[in-house]
Parts: structure tokens; sequence; C-alpha cells
């Protein structure tokens, strides 16, 4: 079949960006190749361990399985937008604070996957993060303090909201 | 695992995915959430010439209640398993939702998608099944209603004629003292069903049992009705003799295969033992339970 | 100063997750060279074939196909086959026959990844099947038709290896008052760390040099192999350099050579191009180097009063196509003699046989230490099940037989001179955490109302830190490993090992024991590893040998560099070095410590001001040799509750009492232990990779190999007890894999501990809803 | 996977035996017939797609008939791949004549899939080869009594 090339323009992180791709380029692809973007990686091939999580229009999604001619006109987030004016995201400072990461190859999809999660739902129970990161698979941690990570960045994030002064939640 | 070369072809509007689907001519393959295709792709065990892509269709996404309920096709499981009207009126619905693969693939993953792919696997169809729901069909030609006991035809096929897409998926109105549960046993979060048994059940005003759904996940070519252990349970209170009878009969019409999931023997035996657990349950809703 | 200093015993934050959190780790398939072509490789789908004809014509006629790469074009350049770490050869491509399913066949170089993919899907292939043998028992009837014709040995036995005392052993059995035997297959598995296995080679024709990023636990020994595979074609050790990058886990799996590393080698040496080849998750699965896959017979013997006496245990160890084990070269089964535990056997013997099948090769270990898993596994096992036949409490009887402190250093019935434990501490520590007497009494309690709670109990010793050089070596290399220590002028430093972390953390934890050590806070120290032209040589990373061989070069470079300085610090304080001595981090005249130098100063000194006649500059080396192995230890408590209507198993509580001697970073030891306790639990309900009689791979990717998600693992409860290793500089122990070896035992002894009273005594692991289920069914206690 | 079954076919036994012995006759019961390429009369070169709903490959089958005794019984194996994929099939076929107008076609199938699809496909394969194999059979009866107006 010849090789067409599709058009598309995203924005990544606030940036917008214009690309030529194939049709059955993967969004996940697409972010390490054409945008050198590598802090997005790949850990399987059957859409079960999360690796390749980023935030799309606001939900978490595995990008090996969205086509990147579908993220046309869309805006996506992904791990190397975390940080904010050499600020880092609460979470960030959760993984780190709390020994939520290992090998480091799992924690950026865990990362994007937390992050989505903790906009919708401030004050996660431990039940609801274990169910959010159900879809991203951690071979080093045993979840345990990823759970914990996201904890702390839950706080973190809510005493940041309370006026000055209010204690930590 | 890279997928081979397709056309991409994303549709405006139905009428110009009814067109494209025309000159396809069975070799084009309709794009919902992608998220049991693209898989299927990157093995090459699907190819299909082309894509079309129905997300970038307006209204195909919602849920609203007027009489019945209706899901537009497209309406992510995410949206279901989080919808508040949903989780008042129709909690069987969200629990199905709830166990669909992960959370992830939930985000994309569609209500439509999961019933017109038709893997028996897919925990949507028992639960329709149970619900008696049915779909709404759209052609160029028009559109007509489809009873979801008349949808699955075999394992990935369905009723729906080529030239046709599944568009709203409609579910009567709950009957007073009625509720319903879906339970799916998995090796682990995120996979597919061992089994998986829906019940929806409707009490008349003695507490007997006027109507029973019970559909099966994984245990058949397709989603099946069991509709001896639904005749088991009308008429009577669910009392525990009912429920036994019909667990055994739900598990005599399963018709498991042996997998990694498990030997036939113990697939129709978690058959009996989920469905005696969700008529229990489903009644302790009917009566206004929880 | 120790808060900032960082030094040995404090939860210091992660050096490394400064990158990672950001995304900024730099892992294989993150390097892209200028030129880079990629490699994608066509497998098998027959686990046993004759290659009549490969057609190569499609593949290359895809535009931007480059080359295709096939067995025959391997003969002249004599790479179609490579050694293995066991003496044994293994094909890169086959000539004429595949051995297993997914097994390389051709490979495709194009321009990009996509048409690589293309170009593999695009090779035909044709095969005559042949039969096929999944099942290693079958493979050594003697009847049975021969896979390896390449060998001397017309036989499916590759060897035969045993070790301990035979005829004492039989003579206790025959008298024993009570004998134990059961039957455990400890199953074939795979580490599958996130990242798969992957490498970028760069070969620059005009100055011979070859270049490799390359996913290795052990980059030195690869630069070596390298050099000895594929001496002949010009590449020379000086002239190789191996760098391993950011590894997104190894646990073993990133130890052995595969064939698709040495095909993007050759291809970059042939094409001149830089070349990437990065598996798929199916691929790494199916044909990477497996775990375990042991059928072990084992038997105890002991006294009416519990009184363990003799172990007995036969095996065959099903090591696929070729044996590619990752073992020291002397050691065929690995350290699998550690089987008898934490406790005093008199007597024992162990024979271990290993066979051929049309499976992956491999024998790697899976985060533990050569073959010590499935050793701890069955001891632990087996002491369940002769509580069982003794009626007596597991924990009683434990405590009853183990090794006493004061018995160590002890050596083992089978030659192994353990170095330190107290394992009735960890045991009564960990009975205490979860209130075992309380789970006992709930226990009688649940069996009246019919419902099935168990408790398990794992009380592992394990053998890791190979190791002392008069036992072990790989290829002939000895294990020792090394560290290199320069302090800069101004007081900082930079620590180079031959070791390569995979997520341990060695990035802080070896600059702890420097901070310790020399008095330099752990974030003045830099810590580099992974590139062998500029880190010393070490054999690097597994078996839990990083803190136990590294570490102690680590401790002992320093000690060197602190000698060098105390001299320094006399001249400096103008005392005679007699008098000076380290103290409180720093240099002190005995007696006076007003009169002091600290590190810094002196670092400055041995570059500004050093005594004449002394070398300027203030480094040092290590290459330490184990004087022993080490054996962590610990005891962990389970507990499960069964769902008498699906057969599920749920973990309700899991508490591990370790001790791994002295603990460098006590948050990077919780997260291992965390991790191990993960691995551990993985094996006992979910994972397996099986295969049916055509040699179909089952559970070859991840939908069916069954990695945990955080909704199957418990929220573990960790608690240690501390007892040094007198032979370690530090006294520490290692701890990455303590965990999954004592784990799976805990877990499986729970299950059977909640069906031992219907006459249960084993269920093979890993333990499914249906196996359980058909065991309730057939005690007639199903729901 | 072994799948069996037995055929009342309303036609004389020799016509059957010739369809079921003829590769091109037979062909037209395999599915989704891509050509065939007959090389002589025991032996030809079959494509086909196989497959269920959005599954489906292309196998280039080779098929011999191992073993041909007129009329009564015959033998054919059929082996071939797609990418990533093997399939074999073993078939005997034992032909009773019931009078003139009247066969018993009783067939096993012995089906070996390996590759990806046995590994992606499990869960399916069992169904998926039982229906494509009963569909060959069933469609050899339907072509040899469509002509008999009584046929059926």
């Amino acid at each position: 079949m010849a090789e067409t090339m599709y058009p598309i323009t995203l924005t990544v992180n606030g940036e917008k960006k214009e690309a030529e791709v194939e049709a059955r380029t993967l969004l996940v692809h697409f972010l390490r190749e054409n945008l050198s973007m590598t802090g997005t990686h790949i850990g399987c091939d059957t859409t079960s361990c999360g690796a390749c999580t980023i935030i799309l229009d606001g939900r978490p999604v595995k990008s090996c399985t969205v086509f990147a001619v579908q993220a046309n006109g869309r805006s996506l987030r992904t791990v190397e937008g975390l940080e904010k004016d050499s600020k880092l995201h609460a979470i960030q400072d959760g993984f780190h604070q709390e020994h939520g990461l290992q090998c480091g190859f799992c924690t950026p999809g865990m990362m994007m996957t937390a992050v989505a999660l903790l906009e919708r739902n401030a004050a996660p129970t431990e039940l609801e993060i274990r169910q959010a990161i159900s879809g991203n698979l951690c071979r080093c941690t045993g979840y345990v303090n990823i759970v914990k990570a996201v904890q702390h960045a839950s706080a973190a994030l809510r005493e940041a909201k309370q006026p000055v002064a209010a204690g930590r939640a | 695992m890279i997928p081979p070369r397709f056309d991409y072809q994303p549709a405006r509007d139905l009428a110009h995915a009814f067109q494209l689907l025309a000159q396809g001519r069975g070799e084009a393959k309709i794009l919902a959430g992608g998220q049991s295709l693209i898989p299927l792709m990157r093995f090459r065990l699907a190819s299909p010439a082309a894509l079309i892509d129905l997300n970038r269709i307006e209204g195909l996404a919602y849920i609203k209640e007027n009489g019945d309920l209706r899901i537009g096709a497209m309406t992510r499981e995410y949206e279901l398993e989080t919808n508040g009207t949903v989780k008042a009126r129709y909690a069987i619905l969200t629990e199905t939702a709830a166990v669909i693969a992960d959370p992830l693939v939930r985000n994309l993953a569609t209500v439509g998608g999961n019933l017109a792919h038709a893997d028996p696997a897919n925990d949507h169809p028992a639960t329709m099944l149970a619900l008696r729901a049915s779909v709404v069909a759209k052609s160029a030609k028009g559109e007509r209603v489809i009873p979801i006991d008349e949808l699955f035809v075999d394992t990935f096929q369905t009723s729906l004629r080529p030239d046709e897409i599944l568009t709203e998926i409609r579910i009567p109105k709950p009957a007073s003292q009625s509720g319903g549960t879906y339970l799916k046993l998995e090796r682990k979060v995120g996979d597919f069903a061992i089994a998986g048994v829906a019940a929806y059940l409707t009490l008349d005003d003695r507490g007997a049992v006027k109507s029973a759904g019970i559909g099966l996940t994984n245990v058949g070519s397709t989603a099946l009705r069991a509709k001896r252990a639904e005749a088991a349970l009308v008429g009577t209170t669910a009392d525990e003799k009912a429920i036994t009878a019909a667990a055994a009969a739900a598990a005599a019409e399963s018709q498991p295969t042996a997998d990694l999931r498990g030997p036939a023997d113990y697939k129709r035996d978690v058959v009996r033992v989920l469905t005696a657990r969700a008529i229990r349950r489903a009644l302790a809703r009917a009566k206004g339970g929880s | 100063m120790g808060a900032e200093l960082g030094g040995i015993g404090r939860s210091v934050k992660r050096k490394e997750d400064a990158r990672f959190i950001r995304g900024r780790g730099k892992y294989v398939d993150d390097v892209k060279l200028p030129g880079m072509v990629y490699l994608d490789i066509a497998r098998s789908p027959y686990a046993h074939a004759k290659i009549l004809k490969i057609d190569t014509s499609k593949a290359l006629a895809i535009p931007g196909v480059l080359a295709v790469i096939t067995g025959n074009d391997l003969v002249p350049l004599k790479l179609a086959w490579m050694p293995t770490l066991m003496g044994d050869q293994q094909m890169v491509l086959p000539t004429d026959t595949v051995m297993y399913q997914s097994q390389e066949v051709a490979a495709v170089v194009a321009t990009e990844r996509y048409i690589a993919a293309d170009g593999a899907a695009a090779i035909e292939v044709e095969y005559e099947p042949l039969p096929v043998i999944v099942d290693p028992k079958k493979a050594l009837l003697p009847d049975a038709f021969v896979l390896r014709p390449d060998r001397k040995e017309k036989s499916n036995r590759i060897w035969h290896w045993e070790t301990g005392d035979k005829a004492g052993t039989d003579e206790v059995f025959r008298k024993a008052d009570v004998t134990v035997k059961e039957d455990i297959y400890i199953p074939r598995i795979h580490v599958s760390s996130i990242e798969t296995c992957g490498i970028v080679a760069s070969f620059d024709k005009v100055e011979g040099q070859l270049t490799v990023w390359m996913t290795t636990q052990a980059p030195h020994a690869i630069r070596t192999v390298i050099a000895l595979v594929a001496g002949h074609l010009g590449l020379a050790e000086h002239k190789i350099r191996v760098i391993s990058p950011d590894i997104g886990g190894g646990f073993g799996g990133k130890v052995p050579v595969y064939p698709g590393y040495v095909l993007a080698i050759g291809a970059s040496v042939l094409t001149g191009l830089p070349v990437k080849w990065v598996e798929d998750r199916s691929e790494n699965i199916q044909a990477d180097s497996f775990a375990r896959d042991y059928h072990i017979t084992a038997e105890v013997a002991a006294k009416k009063d519990g009184t363990v006496e003799a172990l007995r245990v036969k095996t065959i160890a099903d090591h696929g196509a070729f044996d590619a084990a990752a073992n020291p070269s002397k050691f065929p089964a690995g350290l699998f003699h550690i089987i008898t535990g934490s406790y005093p056997f008199k007597k024992a013997f162990v024979e271990v046989d290993g066979a051929y099948t049309n499976k992956p090769p491999g024998g790697i270990a899976y985060r533990c230490s050569f073959r010590v898993t499935e050793a701890a596994f069955t001891i632990e096992r087996l002491m369940d099940v002769l509580a069982i036949k003794l009626k007596r409490d597991p924990a009683e009887l434990r405590l009853q037989n183990f090794i006493q402190p004061a018995a160590f250093p002890y050596r083992s019935a089978l030659g192994w001179e353990y170095d330190s434990g107290d394992y009735g501490k960890a045991l009564k520590l960990a009975m205490e955490k979860i209130d075992y007497a309380g789970l006992r009494k709930e226990q009688l309690e649940k069996r009246k109302r019919g419902e099935l709670m168990g408790i398990g109990i794992s009380s592992f010793t394990e053998i890791v830190g190979a190791g002392p050089s008069k036992h072990f070596d790989i290829l002939g290399i000895k294990m020792f490993d090394s560290c290199e220590i320069r302090v800069h002028p101004t007081g900082k430093a930079i620590v180079r090992l031959g070791v390569k972390s995979q997520g341990q953390g060695h990035e802080t934890t070896f600059g702890q024991i420097v901070a310790e050590e020399l008095g330099i806070p752990v974030a003045d120290i830099t810590v580099e590893e992974g590139d062998t032209d500029t880190a010393p040589y070490g054999l690097g990373t597994y078996a839990s040998r990083s803190t136990p061989v590294a570490g102690a070069a680590t401790a002992v470079a320093a000690r060197k560099i602190r000698e060098k300085g105390r001299l320094i610090a006399a001249h400096l304080l103008e005392a005679s070095p007699d008098d000076v001595e380290w103290k409180d981090h720093k240099y002190q005249v005995k007696g006076v410590p007003a009169k002091s130098k600290t590190m810094q100063e002196v670092a400055f000194a041995a570059y500004t001001n050093h005594p004449q006649g002394m070398e300027a500059g203030l480094e040092a080396v290590d290459y330490y040799d184990p004087p022993n192995l080490t054996y962590p230890f610990g005891s962990y408590i389970c507990v499960v509750d069964l769902d008498r209507g699906t057969g599920e198993v749920h973990v309700r509580r899991f508490v591990a009492v370790d001790d791994c001697g002295v603990v460098i970073n006590p948050m990077i030891v919780e997260g291992q232990v965390h991790g191990g306790l993960t691995m551990g639990l993985a094996p006992a309900l979910y994972e397996q990779i099986n295969y049916d009689d055509d040699g179909n791979i089952q559970g070859g990717n991840f939908m069916d190999y069954l990695l945990p998600t955080a909704m199957e693992v418990p929220s573990w409860e960790t608690a240690r007890t501390v007892t040094p290793s007198p032979h370690h500089p530090i006294g520490a122990k290692g701890i990455g894999e303590s965990a999954t070896v004592g784990a799976p035992a805990a877990i499986a002894n729970a299950v059977v501990d909640a069906l031992a009273h219907l006459g249960v005594t084993h269920i093979d692991i890993p333990i499914t809803p249906w196996k359980v289920q058909a065991i309730l069914k057939a005690k007639g206690v199903a729901e | 996977m072994r799948f069996q079954g037995a055929l009342d076919i309303a036609a004389p036994r020799e016509r059957v035996w010739q369809f079921v012995t003829d590769p091109l006759a037979v062909s037209v019961c395999a599915p989704d017939v891509q050509s065939v390429d007959v090389i002589d009369p025991k032996q030809f070169k079959i494509v086909v797609r196989a497959g269920v709903g959005p599954i489906r490959a292309t196998f280039n089958l080779d098929v011999v008939f191992s073993e041909l005794t007129a009329p009564e019984r015959a033998s054919v194996r059929a082996r071939g791949q797609a990418p990533g994929s093997a399939v074999e099939m073993l078939s005997t076929m034992d032909l009773v004549e019931h009078g003139p107008e009247r066969t018993t076609l009783r067939w096993a199938s012995d089906v070996t899939v390996t590759g990806t699809i046995a590994q992606v496909g499990a869960r399916l394969m069992q169904g998926t080869a039982d229906k494509i194999t009963q569909q060959v059979f069933t469609c050899i009866k339907s072509k040899l009594e469509a002509p008999a107006a009584t046929g059926g």
C-alpha cells in the first residue's frame, strides 16, 4: 500500500506542534521519535503496562494504543511538562520523598496517571489510588511507596490550596 | 509490534461515515475507542485496508434519560462509570463499566465498541442481556432498533449489516422494586473474565420475581442469556431453593472451553457460584437495599 | 554533621531520582545517533522444525529495507553459533533447524523501525515440522530423540550434578523415625523488567572502534565476551566500549548475551552504520532467558520429636534448547545446595540433571541469587509438610530446629560456611508483629464456621555476594568487584564501580559508604557506573552481589584513602602519624580534639602541600575478593483467606522480617523488600510460562503473563533485625533478593495451611483459583 | 485439536469421491479462497483468508493427498503459514455407500496452530478452528447436493 502522509497539528505541554505522519504511527512513537520526547516509555505490546501513559485532553491514556493522527487538533501532556518554571510538580516531589521509584521506567506513566487522578479527586483513599494505577505496571517497588507518593502529593496540593497558616491536611 | 499500513478516514458525520463504509467494500473497519482493535493490528492479526474514525463526529457520546436510558455509542466507559444518574438508577451498569480492562483503557474504550466488537469476553453484552437492552443501528437507508438478543451472532460477529453503524444503546426504565448487579471473576485486575454474571430482577408488589435477566460473560462463543436460570426465578420469591436451581441452570447453560483461564468444569462452576451471589445482591437491591 | 553527611544508616533520598522524575533518564531506546538504522527479527512459529528455505526477496523489495541477515550469512563470519556461560553453544541464527518457538530466524535492517517490522513480516520461511519435546522428563527417556546432534553426547541429558553424602544420607533415611516426601514443580517464569532488552551498536570503520549502548547488568563481562566471540572480526577489547545507560529493571534478565545483541553488533560492523535493536514485550518473554523450571522431589528425615536429620533431593532442570544458564562456571545448578536452609541437617544429598527441551534457553535468576529461590521454597515447604505429618505447629517446629546463634560461623551439611545469623529472633519478631497466637485462635473459630484461612511461615536463609575467587568465576574471570575513588582538591569526590545499578540506588548508597568512611557529604560525591572506558573492571550487578562485593570494595578503597590522608593530616598537624587517629569523621591528634583536620583540608593539601617524598593526589582503587559469601535471612508470615466458591486466594496480611546485616539506607532497603515481596507473590499466585504439546508458549505476553497490579499486591508490613556479617568491611549482606526468595513459600504454606486439616500437604505454584477450587470440590467443602 | 463429524450426502459415492479428491472442486469449500494452483492430481497450493470478525490472516497452504483409496478413503494434509503463525490440518474422509444416491462422509481433522495466532488468540482457537473445519465439510455437502433438485 502506498505510504500516505497525514498532516497533524496538536498541542504538547502547551506548545503547538505540526508534523506529517503515517496513519499507522502510534502516538507514543510520534512523541519519542518525531518529537524526541523520550520521557514517555514503551513497556509492552498489548495495552497492559501503562509505561506510555500520557494525558490526552485531560484523561490519562495509553499512547501506544492511539494513532498519532487521532491526536490531530487535540492537547496532550507528558512527563516533560510536569515541571513548571524549574519548580517540580507535587507528584514528582512525592515520588522522590516517598521513594516511589526504583528503576524509573514506569515512573513517568505512573505519575501522569496520578496527576490525572488528583485533578479529579484531590483526596483519594488508598483503594482509589490503587484502582487508579491498576493499569500501570511497576516491577520494582511493589506499589506501596507509589501509593504513599500519591498521598504525599495529594496532601501537598491540598495544603498549597489552603489559606496561608492553614495546617497540613 | 508495529501495525500494518492503512488509510485513515476521519468521518465528519454519520452520512460521511456511511459513504466511507460503502467505499470500503468490507475492507474498512470502524475505529471507535480502538482499545481492542489497535492491539490486534499491532500483532497484525487484523489488517483493515482503512479505518473510519468516528471520534470526530459530534453528538455520538451522551447519556440521557427520558423514560428509558439512552447511551450514545461513542460514550467512553469512564463517562458511564462516573455518571451520577447511572450510579443512582442503573448500578449494574456502573459496576460493569468499572471492571472493564483498566482505568486507562476505559478513558478511551466506548460502550458501543464493547458491544459491536462482539467479543464474548467483553463485559457489557452480558449486562445488556440482563437489562433487555436494545441498540440502534443506522445506515444510509435509515435506522432500525435491534433487541440485544438478536445482536450477537457469533464470536466477533453481530447482526449489524456491513453498511450499518451502532449509534445508541437503549435501556428500559427500571421498574419499581428492581435491581441488579454484575459480578466478574478475573485472574487479575484488567484481565478478561474467567466468567462473569449479570443479574437483574424485578419484583411484584408481593415480593415475587416478576422478571429476571441473567447474562453470562466469556463462557460461550457469544455472551449468553441464561434463559432457564431466568425461568427458574420468575414467580418465586428468589428464596435459596430458587437461587440454587437458577444457579445450577445457568451453569448448565454455559458453554465454556478450557483455556489459560481454567478448565471448562471450573468455569461452569464459577458461573454457578457467581450466579447465586449475583441474584442475592440483585434481590437485596430490588428490595431497596444496596 | 551526621545528617548532612548522609552516612551509613541514614534514609538519604535518592540522588538518581532527579532525572527519572523529570522523564530525563537515558535508557537504551532513548539513544539516537545520526544515520542510525533499525533491526527487527523474524521468528519461528514452530517449536522444532527443519528450515527448508528462507525467501528474503519480498522483504528486500520493501523500500527502506537495507539488508536481511540469515544463519547462512553468519557462517562465514563464524557467528552462527555463540558460546554460552555454561560451556554449551547456542544459535545466533539457525542454519538448518529451529529449536523453539519464537527463535530468531532472520534479521532485517531498515532505515526506520516501522519498515524493519514490515521487512520481518515479509520474510518467508519453508519449514518441515519435527516432533516436539516440552517435558524434560520425556526428554530424558532412553528412547527420546536427540535434540542436539551438534554435541558429542548423543543424549538430551546436559549434565548430572550432585553434592553431599549419598551413602550417609540414605543410611539416616533408612533408620529415621519419620520421613516426608513431596514432588514440587517450580514453574518457568520470566523477570519481565518493564524495560525490555535493547542495544545501539555503533562501529567506526576508520578507528575500528565499537561503541555499544546496551541493557546489560554486567558491561565489563560483556565487553570481554564480545572480544572473545568476535575477536576474529578485528574487534579487540581496547577498541570496544560498552555503555550500560539507565536500566529499566534487570532482575537477572539482562545478564546474558542474546542473539539480537550479536545481530545488531554484526550489522553495525558490516554496514558501518549505528544499528538499534529493541525487543517487543512478546519477544522479551518468549525468547529471552527464563527462570526456574525445576522439577524437584525432596525428602526430609526426622526424629519423632521433630528434630530434622537428613535431606534428600532429586531434581530435573529444564534448560531449554541450549544450556545458557547464567551461573558461576563451576555451578551448573547455581547455589541450589543452600537447600539445607536454616536447619542443622546432619546429612544431605542433592542431585540435579539438566535436560534439553524445545524451549528457549536460559536459567537465569528471577531477582534471586543462582537457584536460591528454588532451594528456599523447597526446604520451607518441606518443613511445613513435616509439621503437618507430626501435627506440630510450623513455627514451633522451626524454632526447635533452627541453627543456633552460637553455632556461627556454621558449616552446612553441603559445605557452605554461613557467616552469621539469629533465625529465632527474626521469627519471634514476625510472630509478635502479626499476633501469631491470635491468628491461630481465629483460624480455629473460622474452621468451625467452615471458613478457610491459612497462616504461612517462611524462615529462609539466602546465599549471596558471589564470590570468593577460589570457587567463583564466569568464563574463568574471577568474581571480584571493584571501586575507584578520586578525592578532588576541593574535597569533593568521584566514585566509580564495576557493578551497575538497575534501580537499586547505587548512586546514593555507595556515596553513603564513602561519606561514612571519608567524612565527605554524600551530596559532594558523584557515583558513576556502567561505562567500560571509565569504570574499573567488575563482574556486574546480579545475585545481590553489589553491596557484598562492590560495597566492600568501596569501603576498602575509602580506607586506603583514609590511611594516606592520615599521613597528610599528621604533616599538617605537625604530629607523628601514630598520634593521629580518625574520629568523628575527621583526623584528630589523639586526646586533643581541638587539633584536627577535615578530609576536605587534607584533600586540598594532597594536591597543594603534601609531605615531601609522598606521591601527590588522593585516590585509590580496590578489587575486592570476598573471603566468603554473605547469608542474609528472614522470617515471613502470610495470612490468606480462601473463597470457597471461586477458589480465589486473598492475601490479607504479610509481615516480612529481614536481616541483611548492617543497613546502609533503610529507605532503600525497605523499597527493595517491597519489590522483592511482590516478585515473590507473582510466581506464588499468578505468573507462569507454560507450553502446550506443540511447543506453543502459553503466557507469552502481558495479557497472559500476569504481573501483579496494585490491586493484587497487599500493603506489605516490614521489620528488621541486624546481625552484621563478620567478614564484610561494613557488616552488610545484601537485600535486593531476599524477599523474592522468601515470599513464595510463605504464601504457598499459608494456602496449604488453610487446607491442611483436610489432608492437603502441597499445591504447586502458581496457586490459581481453579487449583484451589478443585481441592475444595474433592474435599467436599466448596460453596 | 481434533474435530470430527459425519455428513449424510444425497449423492452417489463416486461423485462424492470425485469432488473431495479434485483440488479445484474441493478448494471451492475452503474459506475465502484467493487462489488455487494445482501442481499435480495429488497436490496443490491454495491461498485462503481465514479468521473471525476483524481477525483474519492470509494462509499459504500446501495441500497433499497422502492417501487415495478410491472410492472409500482419502487422507489430506494441508500445511502452511501466515506471518508469525503456522497451521497444519490432517484430515481423513471415509465414504460409505448407502444405495445409489446416498453416501455418508465420515471425517476427522487434526488441526495444529502455532505461533502468534495460537499465543494471542488462545482463548478463541478451539471455537474458531472447529467452526472453520465444520464449514468446509458442510460446504462439501451442499455443493454436492446443490445440483440435485431434491437435495438437502
